[in-house]
């Protein structure tokens, strides 16, 4: 074996030698081949398993945690929602329209693996500022390519978050959430148990797809990934609405064993993981695999990437029906090999034994790696910044409008109008308040979705950033109805193998977990995406959550929007004054400084509690949550969705700025009907909970009156702000 | 004047659910004798420039830049002078 | 009255019409599988939304060549009522039992939205529970719903008083501004001279319920199948 | 084995949407001269008939039944013998 091949296959020397101790010998190419694919970092997790064990995984509600192709969480009446996010970044950055597309496609392959039908998808994306041309060339792609993608499978997207930030220049952050419905009964795993069971690949044919989709998505993008770009895939939407409605139709049928998708390292990972989980091997005969191309080799075979592709293990008998369902769909259905008892991967091609190695060296046996963590220099002087001296600005009115226009804020439309968010006719809140809500067809429930993750805070604060992205998809999901169930976490950060990357995912990680705790969200699932650096650029920490909330009652579905003249406008929660990782030193003050807003969590746990009481018991009639731009870009979200203004006396001792802008957490501004007002506030009294009655909703303008100060605006003139900033860039 | 006709395919290696999807149906319409269905785009371009040499020079830009997409597709072009 | 929905590999809304015609309409409903040849006795033949075939190569193309479409064709030509949204307008527009084309929206960009459209014609089997020039809030979901037709089509059609739904604003007006796709003459939904097929972009199957924001789509369905009962339109 | 390429565009009287944009999208890249861009298809059928006669009808038989739409769109064949 030359040296140079299990080098340029990206493995390293302990790693190499680990392998010949294993197999008691060289490995050939087909196995190297197996080994580095298996234990890249996409697939092996080998620097951050240790950080991810300490995440919390179970929960009265959690059927399936972290381990299977996507997490379960019980909502009731025998029904499960399955969900699980996933990172395209590096595909994306490269050829945006196909590597989003294959990524959303990639994404709902793992939860029909489950047996779930996938009702809905959300994005998180993260751009460098639009004023770059490569930035708006990046945007314009992926939003098609997932619109592309998911419309055309008719699954609708639902929801999103967005940033613009230079960090994310040269490494754009693609995430996609997806989320299914099942009945407990019909849940699937990806196991190959029973001996003797038929192998099938079905689905698209294998091409020279993404050979070394996996390793590429653990390495560095540079100018060499150019050369590189064969990594990158088609997507073929349609071959995949066959595919889930042919898994689908042969899940119900009681047939299958097992089943998996092929994602990143293909037959590889599949058939390996399928093994593994069940303590069984496989034998199967790549020359039986069903090819587009011709000449293909058995290492070839075993690591393309080629989309739209599923490994199927039935009971043994049933090999027809399997492709009698197939051929319905229009789709092969081939047996390539059998499941053993030795615990063994035995790849033939033909008669010929190409690659025999254990299953589980493969999932189980890639050395662990535990980085050094060390505080960057940067946090100090950061967080010690003191911005008690930042010129007060003294137009709120101006201020306001900016932060409204700043893409980050601004209306989102030009991006979801491009998604099909209706298909299923189940989004009863379509995107652009805080959750997106589906209800569930013959039942009186709905679940809410959101994916959050506001990385300047994590940048500045990894420990109280990674608590905030949790607490605010929570809060999220509370402002719409809902109970927050468990999250699905990608998180996507630089190089691990520098020590300050690394103490930056630990601690975000950490925080991560308290707020998991406290709120009740156990982790179900993630993805781990590193390298997202250039030349030595690490991208902002950004550990995005996609959290799943039931909603009891359709009655309890909330939206922010403002909705009667008199209704009476409270924010549940404590104004401080805090203005570091602020939106508005940013916007305002060219500033990426001070320390994450606090976070204390007893008190987020307490505000969404009864922010969710006073939903359920009648109370709110609108219901949003302080995010980024603070208070007053909260209030003027209300009146803008609402079509309505609102009056606002806030007398806090706090300066304008801060009141109006600072993004301090735990905070939801509801509103309740006047006749209800007494009866609310005693609620809110007896709930032991901080809040302030600020003013009533009404008239063509917001009005925010403060201590020496009046910011006061037309409705109309925010609206045109808000909604026109990020197609004024795009259109143009 | 000249009129550039651009041709712009999927590379050899890369999947083509287009042409695919295309052959199965002539296929299914009885077109036995089909072996193989591709299909990429036909893109013509009028341009005032003096030259072939220019037209063709500026051709290649606009493909590499705008056009195209080099990391799924190749180009060809073809250049003709032609009535203004 | 007994509904249809045909299923072509590739179409998504299926289900969604099935649900309306079943839950909120009440009525029985059947799949029909693209490679079948039974029409199963239905009354009323949905062609559904979504991508038939991927939408490759042109939208609703290739369905139109699936076993069933022979006989659907034939239905309508008898007289039978056919309804083809969005995907199912760009089909019947290919097996020509609709005339024109939809082609590719202006701006290239997939657009889901709600739009208004004014209701031109109430005299048709699908229309008749509407007030004339009503305007209405149905959801457009396309990447290819601008409609085209030679000159002498559109006054052909215009003069039938074939077309039966335009894109306008709230206010009923028809201008640029609220033409979403560049259609012709705002054109958002047609008839064929018979009156019995009509193809149309939006997709009153997603506005037939309050929970989803409106009900202005049930009226069509109800339309239908009160001139089905033998109610005048 | 016939190699057949088709080539379809938009007809005269169609505004072509995609031929549209490509044309602005020049124009801001900076490129003045272009006059006009139209955007078609450009499909290649691989056949196994006997003769180029039996190529080029098959291929216009499956222009008019499906590759092309009479209603916008022009099409155009070109056949070459090639290898099998
Ligand atoms: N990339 C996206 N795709 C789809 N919808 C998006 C996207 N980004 C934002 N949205 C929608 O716009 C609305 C506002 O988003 P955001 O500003 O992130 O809200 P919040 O701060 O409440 O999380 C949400 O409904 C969200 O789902
Ligand atoms: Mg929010």
């Amino acid at each position: 074996m030359s040296r140079e091949l299990w080098k340029e296959m990206g493995l390293t020397q302990e790693e190499y030698t680990k392998i010949q101790e294993i197999l008691e010998r060289e490995p050939n190419e087909v196995e190297l081949g197996m080994f580095a694919t298996m234990w890249s970092e996409h697939c092996s997790y080998k620097t951050s398993k240790p950080v991810l064990r300490t995440f919390p995984t179970e929960g009265p509600r959690i059927l399936q945690g972290p381990g299977e192709n996507a997490g379960i969480v019980d909502i009731g009446d025998g029904q499960a929602a399955v969900f699980k996010i996933e990172s395209h970044n590096h595909p994306s950055a490269i050829e945006p329209y196909q590597g989003a597309a294959t990524g959303v496609g990639g994404i709902i392959r793992d939860i029909f693996t489950m047996g779930a039908r996938p009702v809905a998808v959300l994005d998180s994306l993260r751009f460098g500022p639009l004023k770059s041309k490569k930035s708006r060339f990046l945007l314009d792609g992926v939003v098609a390519g997932i619109a592309g993608y998911g419309n055309c499978i008719g699954i609708p997207t639902i929801g999103g978050d967005i940033y613009f930030h230079p960090s994310y220049e040269d490494n754009c952050l693609v995430n996609v959430l997806c989320i299914g419905l099942i009945d407990q009964k019909d849940i699937a795993k990806g196991t190959a148990a029973g001996p003797g069971n038929p192998v099938m690949v079905v689905g698209a044919r294998t091409g020279r797809d993404g050979i070394h989709g996996c390793t590429f998505a653990s390495e560095e993008l540079s100018e060499d990934s150019e050369e590189r770009r064969p990594a990158v895939q088609v997507g073929d939407p349609f071959m995949e609405k066959l595919l889930l409605e042919a898994c689908l139709e042969l899940i119900k049928t009681g047939y299958v064993v097992g089943m998996q998708d092929m994602g990143a390292a293909g037959l590889t990972s599949s058939s390996c993981e399928m093994a593994s989980r069940a303590g069984t091997g496989i034998e199967m005969d790549v020359a039986k695999v069903p090819r587009r191309e011709t000449g293909m080799n058995p290492y070839e075979i075993m690591i393309s990437e080629s989309q739209e592709r599923m490994l199927v293990v039935p009971k043994q008998g049933k090999e027809e029906e399997v492709k009698k369902i197939f051929a319905k769909w229009g789709l092969e259905a081939v047996v390539v090999g059998q499941v053993t008892d030795d615990g063994f991967m035995t790849i033939k091609e033909g008669e010929k034994v190409v690659a025999r190695v254990p299953a589980k060296a493969l999932t189980d046996m890639c050395p662990a790696y535990t980085s050094e963590a060390v505080e960057p220099e940067y946090i100090g002087p950061a967080q010690s910044y003191d911005l008690s001296t930042l010129p007060e600005m003294e137009d709120y009115s101006q201020t306001l409008l900016s932060l409204l226009g700043t893409c980050t804020i601004a209306s989102k439309e030009w991006i979801f109008r491009q998604y099909d968010h209706m298909v299923g006719l189940n989004t009863i809140v379509q995107p652009g308040s805080d959750a997106a809500v589906l209800r569930i067809k013959g039942t009186n429930k709905a679940l809410a979705a959101t994916v959050d993750c506001n990385a300047r805070y994590v940048y500045l604060n990894p420990y109280a950033g990674g608590k905030i992205a949790v607490a605010e998809a929570a809060r999220n999901l509370v402002c719409s109805g809902a109970l927050p169930l468990g999250l699905s976490d990608c998180l996507n950060f630089g190089n691990p193998g520098k020590p300050e990357i690394f103490w930056q995912f630990k601690e975000a990680a950490r925080g991560m977990s308290e707020a998991c705790l406290e709120l009740e969200t156990p982790v179900t699932g993630g993805n781990v995406s590193f390298h997202n650096e250039t030349k030595g650029e690490a991208i902002y920490p950004t550990p995005v959550v996609g959290m799943v909330g039931l909603i009891k009652d359709l009655s309890h579905v909330t939206t922010m929007n403002f909705k009667k003249e008199g209704d009476i406008i409270i924010l549940l929660g404590e104004n401080k004054d805090e203005l570091g990782g602020s939106t508005y030193i940013s916007v305002i003050h060219g500033l990426e400084a001070g320390n994450a807003p606090e976070i204390d969590l007893k008190l987020e746990k307490l505000v969404q509690r009864s922010t969710l009481e006073l939903i359920k018991e009648g109370f709110v009639t609108a219901a949003h949550d302080c995010a980024e731009g603070g208070l007053a870009v909260a209030l003027a979200e209300c009146c803008i969705a609402g079509n309505i203004g609102a009056d606002v006396n806030l007398t806090d001792g706090i300066r304008g700025s801060s009141l109006l802008f600072g993004e301090s957490q735990s905070r939801v501004i509801i509103t309740v009907p006047k006749e209800k007002i007494d009866a609310a506030l005693q609620r809110l009294k007896k709930l032991e909970v901080p809040y302030k009655v600020l003013g009533n909703v009404g008239g063509k303008a917001l009005q925010i009156v403060g201590t020496g100060w009046k910011l006061r605006l037309d409705t109309a003139e925010l609206e045109e702000k808000y909604r026109e900033a990020i197609p004024c860039i795009m259109n143009s | 004047m000249f009129k550039a006709v651009v041709t712009i395919n999927f590379k050899k290696s890369i999947l083509d659910p287009q042409g695919n999807a295309v052959y199965k149906a002539l296929k299914s319409l009885g077109y036995e004798s089909v072996r193989d269905v591709r299909i990429g785009k036909h893109i013509e371009v009028n341009l005032d420039v003096e030259t072939k040499e220019k037209a063709e020079a500026e051709l290649k830009e606009m493909c590499d830049k705008l056009l195209a997409n080099p990391v799924i597709e190749d180009y060809y072009i073809e250049v003709s002078e032609v009535e203004a | 009255m007994r509904f249809g929905v045909v299923v072509f590999p590739g179409s998504n809304c299926d289900a969604d019409c099935y649900h309306v015609v079943d839950q909120v309409m009440g009525h029985p409903v059947t799949y029909l599988w693209h490679g079948d040849k039974d029409l199963k006795n239905v009354d009323c033949i949905i062609l559904p939304g979504g991508f038939s075939y991927g939408d490759y190569l042109r939208t609703g193309a290739i369905a139109r060549f699936s076993p069933i479409m022979d006989k659907v064709v034939e239905f309508g030509e008898k007289g039978g009522f056919i309804l083809g949204i969005c995907n199912g307008f760009q089909i019947l527009t290919e097996t020509g039992l609709l005339p024109g084309a939809l082609i590719r929206n202006p701006s290239l960009r997939f657009i889901c939205k709600d739009s208004y459209l004014r209701v031109e014609q109430n005299e048709t089997p699908f229309t008749g529970k509407y007030q004339s020039k009503q305007v209405i809030k149905v959801p457009i979901a396309h990447g290819e719903g601008s409609y085209v037709a030679d000159k002498e089509t559109l006054e052909k059609m215009e003069k039938a008083g074939q077309i039966v739904f335009r894109y306008s604003t709230s206010q009923g007006e028809i201008t640029q501004e609220a033409n979403p796709n560049g259609s012709a003459r705002n054109i958002a939904g047609i008839i064929n001279e018979k009156g019995n097929i009509l193809g149309m972009m939006p997709h009153p199957e997603r506005c037939a319920e309050a929970i989803l924001g409106g009900e202005d789509g049930k009226l069509l369905f109800e339309s239908l199948i009160n001139w089905w009962q033998g109610g005048k339109a």
